[in-house]
């Protein structure tokens, strides 16, 4: 059975699965791997149990429930306090909420360059890049770690995900930002130690 | 007056606008940006330290407030102006919803209501697994590769320093130049202009010497050439 | 709930647990432990369920239900035995010319988040620690076995030993993070809620 599987494989593989990789080791397809995981998201997903499946993107993961995390954190002398810096946060919140998202977004939303921000971040393990992370195609998203700081099982459960997301004048600006960018490709590099490849050191 | 914002906590240039326009109590507009926009000015003058890597950015958007206040000063920007006010504002606006946004977002974080996974792999009696394929000299070749994606983090920061001009210099620049001719073309002072950056600087110095009554600047057709003349020699 | 928090305790702990450390940690009575316990096996021990309790003696514990042990075990296999990906080599590489070298500062060159791959290479037997894994001084350098599989008799006689292993890149990249964590307070985030109970050996 389908869903018995996926369920022993996510408790033992310890580290985000994507979906891809489950309906391989189930030799399963795409489709019936998803349908498996949403029947057993419903069952994990609800008060009064203590694991919860968590989801990012493609991606899924087993871990204990918000409600249980002083037992847990005592249990395991665990000495977290998450605490973050400002501009951490901030960025965090827009890669949340819009992600997964370019470095150009990114920066159009905060209006400074976020090269430094980004690899900060992406060396702590609460961002990762889905493709190298000095290609201007490249987009951002939060990872499973922190999902699991924010005590959420998926980053729609964040307040007024969706109107942050697909807030109307965010998508025009964001548009404009990228339309200006395709026509003058050289004007995002000026001031930014990291986005470049060697061969294109502005002069 | 009454810009009493404390320094150094400002994550960026829209951050360091949305305080000046709060801090006056006023609402996101058109009026309140150039409204703030001496102090927003000020605010860079007065803080050198401001890394240069993060000034370009700071300068970017002094220029787009220029633009916005300087409708007053020069009214042949009329049509130009509008957009980019829209602009600005608009993306303030979106700043501010998702400040708003990262501080529900720590208040989130400050619950503690962490989530734990269990990291242990099951034991599993595996010995050694060598990548087969692998070799010294391919280990050689990705770390190359390593080392040339650390070329631009390690470098260009240098090179940022030695390309931002500061504003007060192009200042000093153009009234010299003025100084030995009567008017000058705006085009001449870009003439050796390396970036982007060194011409908004340019330009906004420009905005900051018209506004200080020092010269006068005047543009015979739309995205034409501006000629920049000193006050006295003006008709 | 107390059944949630057994199941939350169960899960996180991946070992067996008795009755009495159960009925401590969730300030119970082990005749309320014990009766939360039937509640949890009659939900977890059915068919179709890829997660099963087991019950041995006074103590329980999480595990895989036999129907899918097969899978299980080739789904491990192929985690630890499998192709190493692309980041998996790089890393390899960094601690071979770079060894002994610390987490913190494989992911200064690596500008990404080594966890999950650092813990694949130990149990590959690729790489060693020197100290507790997740202790932030421990280094870590290639192991003996990798070394002969190399075909060297020790790191130095990796190509170009001398000159990548010191790269001037590699070796301001590394003062970069020295002079930040001088100038800011380090932010707790690093902690991410998996760092670790000392029960928790991955090796």
């Amino acid at each position: 059975m389908l869903s018995s599987k996926i369920e022993s494989l996510l408790f033992v593989a310890a580290r985000p699965m994507s979906m891809k990789r489950l309906a391989e080791a189930c030799g399963a397809s795409k489709e019936e791997v998803s349908a498996a995981l949403d029947e057993i998201m419903a069952a994990y997903n609800v008060d009064g149990r203590g694991i919860r499946v968590l989801h990012n993107g493609s991606e899924v993961q087993l871990s204990t429930s918000p409600d249980n995390a002083r037992l847990v954190q005592d249990f395991l002398k665990d000495e977290t306090t998450g605490e973050l810096t400002k501009p951490s946060l901030e960025t965090l919140t827009i890669i949340a909420y819009r992600g997964p998202v370019s470095k150009a977004e990114l920066e159009q939303i905060r209006g400074v360059n976020c090269s430094l921000i980004l690899r900060n971040l992406l060396m702590r393990g609460l961002v990762e890049a889905q493709g190298e992370p000095y290609d201007p195609q490249t987009t951002f998203r939060v990872t499973m770690d922190f999902l699991r700081f924010l005590g959420v099982a998926g980053v729609e459960e964040l307040p007024e995900y969706d109107k942050l997301r697909s807030h109307e004048n965010v998508v025009r600006v964001l548009e404009m930002a990228v339309n200006k960018a395709e026509n003058a490709p050289a004007e995002a590099g000026e001031a930014s130690p990291t986005e470049e490849a060697p061969s294109q050191d502005p002069a | 007056m009454g810009y009493a914002v404390k320094l150094d906590q400002f994550e960026g240039p829209l951050d360091l606008l949305l305080e000046l326009i709060e801090s006056e109590k006023l609402d996101i507009s058109t009026v309140s940006l150039a409204h703030v926009t001496d102090g927003y000015l000020r605010y860079v003058h007065e803080h050198p330290e401001i890394p240069p890597e993060e000034l370009a950015d700071f300068l970017v958007i002094a220029s787009r407030l220029l633009f916005i206040k300087s409708r007053i000063l020069l009214p042949f920007l009329q049509g130009i102006a509008e957009a980019e006010e829209g602009d600005l504002e608009s993306q303030l606006r979106i700043y501010k919803e998702y400040l708003d946004a990262s501080k529900v977002v720590e208040a989130l974080i400050g619950k503690r209501r962490f989530l734990f996974v269990h990291e242990k792999l099951p034991h599993v009696d595996i010995g050694f697994a060598p990548p087969k394929k692998l070799t010294s000299s391919m280990m050689a070749e990705l770390l190359r590769g390593v080392i040339a994606r650390l070329e631009p983090l390690v470098k260009v920061p240098r090179a940022v320093v030695e390309k931002t001009v500061s504003i007060h210099e192009k200042i000093r620049q153009i009234q010299s130049l003025i100084a030995t001719a009567t008017s000058v073309r705006f085009s001449s002072v870009l003439a050796d202009a390396q970036s982007r950056t060194e011409v908004i600087v340019s330009f906004l110095a420009l905005l900051e010497l018209v506004k200080q009554r020092t010269v006068t600047v005047s543009q015979d057709a739309m995205w034409g050439d501006i000629v920049i003349a000193q006050v006295e020699a003006a008709a």
